[in-house]
């Protein structure tokens, strides 16, 4: 082997090495929980910063939203189908908001281990259809599908 | 292979082969943008939970489809610039990169148009969002340097570099929203599976997202024709081209 | 006169990588060395920018804890990429770089050497004054080691990527210069911030960060293997 | 100068052409340079001689053609060409803040060398006066560091030698010595490839001019 | 060749200030228009900066919110300080910038036309688009007004001050460039921007906002009058 | 030419010393210039023509000794000074973005021009070909570059010019022509300085000698 193969076999070692290890790496990394939205488990569990602002995940109870006549401040529960917690959050909420939808709120923990929600957005799914549609799937109790696909496509990370 | 490639996009020979896919894709274009828009703005039921705002998709979803895909091509482009340096490839790659900004900056604004009403907020700093911006910074970039770069071709490979080093974005945009839980959501569209949408949603979205590729191809050509015959315009091909029109009249 | 023919009878040595590329390193080193007034541009600059933030934002405590991360990592962002310019520069005036691309050595390594002096002059001192301006932004100390780790991890990449950029700009005489640099390379940046700075806040309220770190050490990876062949591959370029 | 020298050792140039800007600078060029043989290029200001040089160095792109060291596409095989190789340039490529020694160890541990080639005494033969060698080259005046730029070509071993204006900022004694380098490269086998504007006086060696610009 | 006396029996128009005013300005702009794809690089190199704060920090937007107005102001200035360069950099190396100086003018106004230009081509671009930039970062309506006004106010005193930075570093061809130039002007743009934040972050908190403004109005009356002269007299000594 | 030509107007220098880096350049240099004469700088390269010339300008302090215009320090009313100078120097101080009209455009709005003069005849008289007057002037090649900076002495109604090489990149043609532009400048009672590598030919014109450098 002359020195100029070898050269140019050290080179595709190390590049081969070096993408080997960035790969590896990075299917660590996506086995971790990056961008962290809490459950209300790991609340009721107390893994919750104290005095940082959160993000948490999860679908709204169903008769649980609570509004203030008179000002836009409104109370709710969030659900992974564990544990429950109660949000405050004043402002307009988003179109999708509604009962039995998944929502992320971010905020931070009050005293009584509320949250105070600085915002709160509504994760849209993946199913479109024509709300005929969605009364005929109501009507054959097939809602689960429909309504909550952020708990039962991806279960495992966020919500 | 290397010969016939040159051949094959030799600048007379793309010339011919471009005006061709303009003619017929403007036309395509054409015919695909009135159903497209009929479909979509008439024919589509609103959805169940967005209403009548699920509109917006029409609009958002292929032109985002297009901002990734114009870069793909453009750093493929680049790439034969790079490897065989072609000078078509060259032409195109540099008249990708402000249709694939417009595009981007569609999605990114149509996007936090549809985002208030739905999600809440214009904005929200998540991985498809964020990648989503970077995309619209490299294309920037790239404009930047060709422009910088005084000699034409040094200034083709140059900008080619950054594009294949850019291309890495890519994959993170479009897998950004399973790697990471993102507010966007994730792909209703897969080749392995059967989309949940609804069949005239999904009919309208494909013919708008044919509509928007189309008219790409047409103004990715385009510029690039106009610029190729602006380079060679002292070249032997061009001036008979010209004197033949000039006999013509 | 007649004595310089006489070299001429003697045999060769040929060229050996691993010393080219120690000769290169050592070379950038010394040249900093002689410029060390310099060597603190980039310090001075870091500092500069993390304490304009307690001067333009009301000087709470808590909120600088909570900015402290990001604003810290931008800081250096800013620093590193300012630097840059001294990777090529220099001996692309005085036609040196001419000389390193006629060697006969993969040019990739000689850059990655060059690169690897970049680091060792400004990413590394970066890397050592970061704990100290976390402390006076009132940082606590996992979250000042995990800064640590993310600057080992960080600021060797902000080298690498940063010299793709310059080497395609080294060519421009007058081309915007810093600025178009920074359209170029920043955007590519943007990933090392968002997780770096993520790490260290998330070690500042006491959680995980394993993710986070494996993603900069894959970035670092990835970087340290494709971003010398880049930065060659843009050197030829802007030689043309 | 290693055993191969006597090869078939030989530059071809091979219909090459520059367009700048889309201006063709020149086109169809072709010659072949043999071992021994000492190839000047002549032509006005802005002819494009520098830019045929820096092409045969393989650091332009020419828009067409192709130049071959021994048979093959120098394109194919940088290293291998560049070990053969020793450019000097209109830019010195010598650093003003090291010193001569230092600048030409760099050179030393970069390519291909003599073997027990010693810079101090190339540095005494090329006519740096005594005490310089340690001065940072900032302190040099302008003939001294082309002085220091051409030693390079007695450090390395390589057999082609490619040069720009060598004789720039020369006085005549440093343009006798140059003149005699490259009588005796090429006497032993050497190629070489120059530009210059200066009259060049190289006895009896085989000397081939190329005439660039209309 | 005998027409070329003829010029000569002519008689002379005097120079005239405004006239000369007007023709540097409109000079610098055209320049810049020549350049039209580099006006984009401060605004884009701004718009990256700002969006570096939300990535690096966490992204709740009461946080962004109150550091919004820090932010945006520290991104003008490493943006205005970045463009700064080109305000006399093309002068100096092709030899206009000695023609300038031996003009029949008080060279403080021709400076202060250059100066007027830059802002218009780089401080004016930013301040339209501050507001864009500060509704992304949730900034309130009373706090974007003020943000303009600060920015009105604000931005002609980093093209003043800056001027003086450049005219004194214009000559170096070597000396670290940006950095020696960031170190120089950064510091006397501190009190620019510790006001211009407070304003605006005052203003979102509702308060009074007078005071800081008339201190803006104040730095700016005083760059106005001072500024152009000490960069005259520094680009008399960097041409020495 | 204004009327105050006809006045007591002269360049006295007195006394200049210039060092750079504690190395002393030249040292107690006077001499006068009245209006009609010549004066012409001699010397080896880096004896420091350019240097006094830029002294001369105002442009770079020498460290003793003053420079005076009418009897008067030229620091003390430079407005005065330089609306009687015009300088072209070793940079052409010519932009390249701008194109030959604007870039006489702008000399016109800065100085003290001739009335009625017309800058496209101003361009035909120095030789720049038809057509190029509005193309950018980068697109020029150095000659013509350098009869745009010359142009400048027609524009402007500078009594005294002070000229660094002027006949760098010219041909044979333009050499005459600038040759003849200082020799009508002098009759007409103007005043040149100049510094030239060249041999010039100024007819019977009033033209003293200074040499620098030992
Ligand atoms: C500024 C904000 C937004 C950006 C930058 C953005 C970006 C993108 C991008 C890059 C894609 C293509 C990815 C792919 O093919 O998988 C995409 C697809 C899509 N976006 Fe957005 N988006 C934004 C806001 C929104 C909002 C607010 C909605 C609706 C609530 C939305 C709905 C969709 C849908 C339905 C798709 C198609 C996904 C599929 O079926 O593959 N986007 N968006
Ligand atoms: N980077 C470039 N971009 C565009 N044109 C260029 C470039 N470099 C050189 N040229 C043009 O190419 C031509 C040839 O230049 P080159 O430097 O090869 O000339 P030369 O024969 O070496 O001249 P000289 O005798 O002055 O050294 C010139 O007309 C020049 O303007
Ligand atoms: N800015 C400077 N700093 C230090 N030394 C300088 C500077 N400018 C010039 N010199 C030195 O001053 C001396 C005179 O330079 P100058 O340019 O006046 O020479 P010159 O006579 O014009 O030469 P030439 O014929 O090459 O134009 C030179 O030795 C030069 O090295
Ligand atoms: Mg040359
Ligand atoms: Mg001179």
């Amino acid at each position: 082997m002359n020195p100029k193969q070898r050269n140019r076999l050290i080179l595709i070692t190390v590049i081969v090495v070096c993408v080997g290890i960035a790969v590896t790496l990075a299917g660590i990394a996506l086995k971790e929980n990056i961008n962290l939205f809490y459950n209300p488990t790991q609340i009721a569990a107390g893994e919750v910063p104290k005095d940082a602002s959160f993000r948490v995940g999860g679908l709204v109870v169903e008769g649980s939203v609570r509004r203030n006549p008179g000002d836009l401040k409104v109370t709710f529960e969030l659900t992974d189908g564990a544990e429950q917690v109660t949000v405050h959050y004043e402002g307009i909420l988003p179109d999708l908001f509604r009962e039995g939808q998944g929502i992320i709120a971010q905020g931070r923990m009050n005293a009584e281990g509320h949250v105070n929600a600085s915002e709160v957005l509504a994760k849209h799914d993946e199913t479109y259809m024509p709300p005929e549609v969605q009364d005929a799937l109501d009507k054959a109790g097939n809602i689960e599908d429909a309504a909550a696909p952020g708990t039962s496509s991806k279960p495992a990370k966020g919500y | 292979m290397l010969a016939w490639l040159h051949r094959l996009a030799s600048p007379k020979r793309f010339h011919g082969l471009a005006g061709f896919f303009i003619t017929w894709c403007g036309w395509g274009a054409l015919v695909l943008f009135a159903s497209g828009l009929y479909y979509s703005l008439f024919n589509s039921p609103p959805d169940y939970q967005q209403g009548e705002s699920i509109r917006i998709m029409y609009i958002h979803v292929p032109a985002a489809w297009n901002s990734m895909f114009i870069y793909i091509t453009m750093a493929i482009a680049s790439l034969f610039v790079l490897v065989w340096r072609i000078k078509a490839a060259a032409a195109v790659a540099r008249a990708c990169a402000p249709l694939g900004a417009m595009f981007t900056f569609l999605a990114l604004a149509t996007g936090s148009l549809w985002g208030k009403p739905m999600w809440g907020a214009w904005w929200v700093w998540d991985a498809r969002l964020t990648s989503e911006l970077i995309l619209l910074f490299l294309y920037l970039g790239f404009m930047a340097l060709q422009s910088a770069i005084e000699d034409k071709d040094a200034a083709a490979r140059a900008a080619g570099v950054l594009a294949i080093v850019g291309i890495i974005n890519i994959p993170i945009i479009y897998y950004s929203v399973e790697w990471w839980n993102t507010l966007h959501q994730g792909a209703t569209i897969t080749l392995s599976e059967k989309p949940k949408m609804n069949t005239d949603m999904f009919i309208s979205l494909i013919l708008m997202s044919l509509a928007f590729k189309f008219y790409f191809v047409v103004a990715v050509l385009r510029k690039a024709r106009n610029e190729m015959l602006e380079r060679e315009q002292n070249s032997q091909w061009v001036k008979e081209m010209l004197g033949g029109s000039d006999e013509r009249k | 006169m007649n004595d310089v023919t006489n070299i001429a009878k003697t045999t060769a040595i040929e060229p050996s990588l691993g010393r080219a590329f120690m000769a290169m390193l050592g070379r950038d080193l010394t040249l900093a060395y002689r410029h060390r007034a310099q060597l603190a541009n980039p310090l001075v600059f870091f500092t500069i920018v993390v304490s304009l933030f307690p001067l333009g934002l009301n000087p709470d405590p808590d909120l600088l804890r909570t900015i402290a991360p990001g604003v810290i990592w931008v800081a250096a962002l800013l620093a590193a990429m300012l630097s840059l310019d001294s990777i090529f520069r220099s001996d692309f005036d005085d036609g040196t770089l001419e000389q390193i691309l006629l060697s006969p050595h993969p040019l990739s390594l000689l850059v990655l050497a060059k690169t690897l002096a970049h680091w060792l002059i400004t990413g590394l001192p970066l890397l050592l004054l970061a704990p100290v301006l976390g402390g006076l932004l009132d940082m606590s100390g996992e979250a000042l080691g995990v800064l640590m780790i993310t600057g080992a991890l960080g600021t060797p990449i902000l080298s690498l990527i940063g010299s793709i950029g310059v080497a395609l700009t080294v060519g421009l005489r007058s081309g915007g210069g810093g600025v178009l640099l920074s359209l170029l390379v920043l955007p590519l940046y943007i990933p090392v911030l968002i997780f770096a700075a993520n790490a260290v806040g998330n070690a500042a309220g006491g959680f995980e960060v394993t993710g986070q770190l494996a993603i900069l050490g894959s970035l670092l990876a990835l970087s340290v293997g494709l971003a010398p062949l880049a930065a060659a591959a843009a050197l030829r370029i802007s030689l043309n | 100068m290693n055993d191969k020298t006597n090869g078939h050792v030989r530059l071809e140039v091979d219909r090459l052409e520059l367009t700048r800007n889309d201006r063709v600078i020149f086109t169809d060029l072709s010659f072949t340079l043999e071992a021994g043989q000492i190839l000047q290029v002549e032509g006005h200001n802005g002819a494009g001689k520098t830019s045929l040089l820096r092409i045969l160095c393989g650091l332009t792109m020419p828009s067409e053609g192709v130049v071959r060291w021994c048979g093959e596409n120098m394109r194919d095989d940088r290293d291998r060409y560049y070990a053969d190789l020793c450019y000097v340039g209109h830019y010195p490529g010598v650093k003003e803040e090291l010193t001569p020694l230092e600048n030409l160890a760099m050179v030393k541990s970069l390519g291909r060398i003599r073997e027990g080639v010693d810079i101090e005494e190339v540095l005494e033969r090329i006519g740096l006066p005594f005490g310089h060698e340690d001065q940072l080259c900032s302190r040099l005046s302008a003939g001294q560091r082309r002085r220091i730029a051409l030693a390079r070509l007695l450090v390395t071993d390589a057999r082609l030698w490619i040069l720009d204006e060598p004789f720039t900022a020369l006085d005549i004694a440093g343009r006798r010595m140059v003149e005699e380098m490259l009588m005796s490269h090429a006497k032993a086998g050497g190629m070489v490839i120059l530009t210059t504007h200066h009259a060049v006086e190289l006895g009896d060696c085989n000397v081939k001019m190329l005439h660039l610009g209309a």
